[in-house]
């Protein structure tokens, strides 16, 4: 199994979850973060007095998927958040030893299917 | 018959004059409710800066600019019984007032008529009940330490602050008070300030630019480098709504200042005073909008709050024009010299958290000014009040300031002030759950 | 002598019975504090409209509808001074006032007053001081424009809202008014509306139809298949702040609509309307709680709040009823009306961020021709004047905002929609630290 | 002729005495609008609860605290109206009123005036408006409930709640106020409670201990080794609202209890009533800041807020002191015995979600006590008063709990509890976007 | 050495932190998430509207646990926040290369202990 | 491609993006997170009751490098946030087997530069 992680824009969150459950992926889980790459923050105003903003908001998106489905998955979170523009993100591969549902105690593939 | 019909009319016609015209007791019991009503509205604008700077701070210091807001108010209200009332407005010599007032109570006749005593034509000469004056001059007291909160914000230690509301409204106020409306050389050379752009609202300036500079900008205000990093406050619907809480008091700051509501001409001139009050107010807010658009591309919401205060302040001195086009001219002008002076503070490295220095120091002086190029007064003399504020509050409370910086100390530590004042001060953070 | 005796002791006695009535002076110190009293208390309703709007809209619009909030209601005290109030009153034809009376101040005999003349019985007679009437009349017309910018929120620029804050308290507002409170031909035939449930809350629900309409929902909110994707307020205490401070405002609205305090007829009819101001509000709460839970299942805290609003503005054209517990009904129906309307508008996708188009003009119909039903006017009159203000409004806005559409634009791009008008059009957002 | 100019000169006199008074009719519009202006600030404190319990609960019952204030206003203004005014006010056997007052309306001598009659001097008689008085009386109704929504928060059920609130206000209450403000037998023995520390607050207080009582404590607050977790409340700011409205509220609460200001002694009274409520306040918050800084060695934010409303609280039933420095102990005591009862709560496992218990039921007591001590009251006389409200109001409020226990259900099941009544009981959660 | 993240239920926080310092796992980090897998949302209303929320509340907990602790973590965690119900989470378990203790510079083991 | 996670106080976020950037590392994504390990939370005041807060706030910050830039990374992130004081926090390192730039669809190691 693999742990697919993608940081994409916030506003891509639903775009996300409906291209996956178009694709049969049926489960994700997003935690809100902060981040910069290319994309560099820009400049905001307060009272007249200028200030960096290094980081933008983004969402960090886990998907738990059977090793056979990786390239499916990376196509489709691509093809349903990719605008062309700077930060539109990165997804990176990990591998995933293991994987339990809790409420079974199913183990391995069966525990994400 | 007819003659003395003749006769009849007119008296007749002066009787339903006299008639016509307010008692005595009804013009008593009209003044003093004005100042009951008034005091009440200007209570209220304690709220006002409690929410304008909790909207200001951020959230790791939000609970303890609650604490000195209703604690700063809760002091003036006894240091203003045991002392400030009697320093200010018993026995003025001229420089100051005695202590023969101090634990000002009602007056003998005044608890005798309670008791029962047929006095009610003496009393109702004396004008209005002498609580209801004492209260009305208190909340003008507490009004002055609450600018000194707000542009101290974040740094100042709780109890040292508390001490020194203790100080402010108990001494520094009240003998500038008594130089002015406790009828002493100020008034005497015939100073003007309706409601106080200077006895209130510069002389709470000075005392938090006083406390800006003795306590230092917060920790990343300012780099080495001349960098300003700004520290965006937490939330902006409290500071609207301390906004426009202050601006509902400032009916009954300024109104109330007519000191009477017992007869045509006072509630006339209170129509207009309230009239030209919200005029102001109207004219910072338009000109700070349109300045911080032109200044910034975009408009500053804290700056527009902060033009209404200016534009109040503004008015303040001389709210009784009888044009009330000028009064959106001087409150606009006030809401301009106020969003200018917020850069221009930041480049002399005065950190004020809220904009008070801005809009009450900066604003009374121009409202200060104004009366004497409008007309209500002599510029002269207008000039010597500004500077007697200055010359009075400066040193008395950079005294105070250093004093209790050497004995309790002043600004929290550094842990203290990245942690918060909140966890370190106080046993509660703000907002527990949104952490 | 005796004869004259014989006169003189009834006239003491008509004196004796004179001075048991208020006197001119008095009642005029009276009527002009009640405008004081209850103006101040509808300036309050600003702050409630911003509250309410604020925990209405998603945190990243927040700083701008706040900053709406306060610019307009300081438009609408410079345009209402500069035209309005002349257009809305001064030598109304019957169709329209005229500009004669434009940057509206003091009289030349209150001015007089204020310089020692001896005229106070001239003043006297006029009843209420006249910057104290223009204050009362003031914060109406800014009231009408508050609702529109709760339901346009989250969408329209803030420049050309601003514009279109000026053209309705400048023109729009003072036309109908000029129909109606400022004597023209609506009054003439005998239309009844004693605070404005139409004069103002309807004035400004129509004025808030247009702007949805030629604005269009928010993105997201209607899905092409017909769904509906409600967006959730941000901040339900700040609303409930607000419905508060409305109906604490209401008092106000209503109470001061008497339009005069000094007899006992006055004061006695204040006593009634305040007290089924209150009872219609207690009536729309519960009617809107009740039948929320019918409907849905569970109650519903922000229609609730819809309800209380509802049931103020459908008692406000006729809030002097003798029998308060027909207060309690049509503040009731008031809130049943709102509380079906909201799912019809989306029905309709109109999407009104707050609620105000179903409890500003649905409520302020059905209070409009609860008079006429209840005996306190003609029905038929009622009609028509519910529809004269559609007539005018209806268009008269759609100009206005087809203009702005066409010069400024009137509509947030896509991408500052997404990002928030805080983050396009102001420099800070609403809450820094909560993101 | 000598003689009777003798004698018409004195009548002259008097009648140049007489037309210095307040006339009948002057009073009646005063008195009259007094009890409106506070009855306003009155309902204001509605709001003053709201936001105080919106800030100490938890995030996920926001919307439900909310919800229930909002409603059991609205509540108390229909039942106050249907009976609690009739069987507080009307025929008062001496244990009870009648239902002879039911759907209380105006009187017909005043609807007559309204319809033209000449009936002003007979109006005037009577002293004030029926409807201004029935509004005065209502608002203190709906502050006892008030207290026990506090108390019994994030853990009753929304209905059930609203059940209880309409039997308080038409039942409980109102047999309690007829035993005193209605002239019963603790009005004949003599009890003395000004504005209601016993009658509104220990009443309140009652039924909030029973509520708390026989709802039991929120799910994990007090573990079986008797350990405490307290529950962080999620919003100080609102807190911190809530107490600063409550605190301006007050003034018409003590205020108004003078029931007139047509006189210059009634203008005298309310000036003094208003200082002591203010000063009892400071008294009680800076008691309890130090109390609070000596018992934890930290300032507590949310005990020093108590602190203000128990003082208020104390000064309630006698803030007609003529020393105001008494002022300052009583609500200073007041402040340290709710600083102590808070902890003393928590050990009898009394889950008194923001402090009503202790700053309205303790403090209120001591308030009750302290006109005896003082020399207002009969000291034994005032015991019986607290005893009779705790008789009274005990039983009555555990059999209302009770049934509604046995029927609808008191308290959310465990799971509710769990997620917040917000999303079990209502439609919306409170914060949406900072979940 | 392994890294064992867990999907769970927020309100079992507590009980994970007393479950794992009873077996003397004295480590913790927790990120507020949202997710769904099998458990689907749910639908809310809002001033009479409908809508359809998709995700859930979740709490997603890392453990770094040298790797002969790996079954008694998982265990540990399964026990401690299982209901049975649906939503109750996922465990997963990933290799970890490396790991520092800023604090005193340990690597590996060590650094964890 | 590694991955490298560090859990790190809060006020040491600049810090870190300053020390980072200054080793031409260019790309950060960062969590709110809360935790505890040797340093074990303290005890609270509210109203008067003792309450023990066991989590303190923590930044989980994440870096994707290139395989050779591990070293250098995990010292630039040490130093930089390193106060010698219990709670500095954790570095971990996993294996990343492939990243997307999302934009472009660029792979590997191309992905992050
Ligand atoms: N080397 C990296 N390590 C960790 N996160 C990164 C890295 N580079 C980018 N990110 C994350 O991806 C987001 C988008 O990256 P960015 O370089 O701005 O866009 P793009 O991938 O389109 O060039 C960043 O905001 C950051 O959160
Ligand atoms: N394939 C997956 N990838 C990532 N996270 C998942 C996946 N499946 C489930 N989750 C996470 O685990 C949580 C619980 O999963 P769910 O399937 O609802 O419960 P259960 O495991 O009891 O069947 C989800 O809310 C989600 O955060
Ligand atoms: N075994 C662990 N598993 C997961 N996170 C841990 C572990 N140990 C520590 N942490 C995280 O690192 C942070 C700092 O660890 P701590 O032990 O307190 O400091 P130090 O590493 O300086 O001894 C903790 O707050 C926690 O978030």
């Amino acid at each position: 199994m693999k742990l697919i992680t993608a940081i994409i824009k916030p506003d891509k969150v639903e775009a996300l979850r409906q291209a996956l459950t178009a694709v049969d992926i049926q489960g994700l889980t997003i935690v809100e973060a902060k981040g910069y790459g290319r994309q560099k923050g820009h400049t905001e105003l307060y009272r007249g007095a200028e200030y960096e903003v290094h980081f933008l908001p983004k969402s960090r998106a886990e998907v738990l998927v059977d090793s056979a489905d990786v390239e499916k998955v990376i196509t489709t979170i691509s093809e349903a958040v990719k605008s062309g523009k700077i930060g539109d993100g990165k997804i990176y591969v990990t591998d995933v030893i293991d994987v339990v549902r809790i409420r079974t105690g199913e183990r391995g593939a069966e525990a994400i299917k | 018959m007819k003659k003395i019909l003749a006769f009849l009319i007119p008296t007749l016609l002066v009787s339903g004059l006299a008639s016509a015209e307010v008692s005595a007791e009804t013009a008593f019991v009209l003044n003093t409710f004005l100042f009951v009503f008034c005091g009440i509205l200007v209570m209220f604008m304690a709220l006002g800066f409690a929410m304008l700077e909790a909207g200001f701070v951020r959230k790791k210091n939000t609970s303890a600019i609650l604490l000195k807001n209703i604690a700063l108010y809760s002091i003036a209200g006894i240091m203003f019984y045991l002392i400030g009332y009697s320093l200010m407005y018993v026995d003025v010599s001229g420089w100051i007032g005695s202590l023969g007032g101090a634990f000002y109570n009602p007056s003998s006749d005044e608890l005798a008529l309670l008791d029962g005593a047929e006095n009610v034509a003496a009393i109702a000469e004396t004008g209005y009940s002498v609580a209801s004056d004492w209260f009305f001059q208190m909340v003008f007291c507490a009004t002055a330490v609450s600018i000194v909160s707000g542009a101290c914000a974040e740094r100042i230690k709780v109890w040292p602050f508390m001490i020194f509301a203790a100080i402010m409204t108990g001494i520094i106020y009240p003998i500038f008070g008594s130089w002015t409306w406790g009828g002493g050389w100020l008034a005497e050379m015939g100073f003007s300030d309706f409601a106080g752009s200077t006895i209130v609202h510069s002389v709470g300036g000075w005392a938090a630019v006083v406390g800006c500079l003795i306590l230092g900008p917060r920790a990343g205000k300012y780099s080495k480098d001349g960098k300003i990093s700004p520290i965006a406050g937490a939330n902006m619907p409290l500071a609207c709504l301390g906004t426009f809480i202050l601006w509902f008091g400032w009916f009954g700051f300024n109104g109330g200042s007519q000191l009477a509501l017992g007869s045509a001409l006072d509630a006339v001139a209170i129509s207009i005073v309230v009239v030209n009050t919200n005029m102001a107010a109207c004219g910072g807010v338009v000109a700070a909008i349109i300045l911080s658009q032109l200044m910034y591309k975009k408009i500053d919401l804290s700056i527009s709050l902060n033009g209404a205060i200016a534009g109040l302040v503004a008015i303040t001195a001389g709210p009784d024009l009888s044009n009330h086009f000028m009064s959106v001219i001087i409150g606009a002008i006030g809401g301009i010299l106020c969003t200018l002076a917020i850069p221009m503070l930041d480049k002399m490295k005065i950190d004020d958290v809220v904009g008070a220095i801005s809009a009450h120091l900066i604003a009374g002086i121009w409202g200060t000014l104004a009366v004497g190029i409008f007309g209500g007064g002599d510029l002269m003399v207008q000039i010597v009040g500004i500077l007697a504020a200055a010359a009075l509050v400066v040193p008395l409370s950079a005294v105070g300031f250093y004093i209790l910086k050497a004995t309790t100390g002043l600004r929290v530590d550094e842990e203290t002030e990245a942690v918060g004042l909140d966890k370190a001060e106080l046993t509660t953070v703000a907002y527990p759950e949104f952490n």
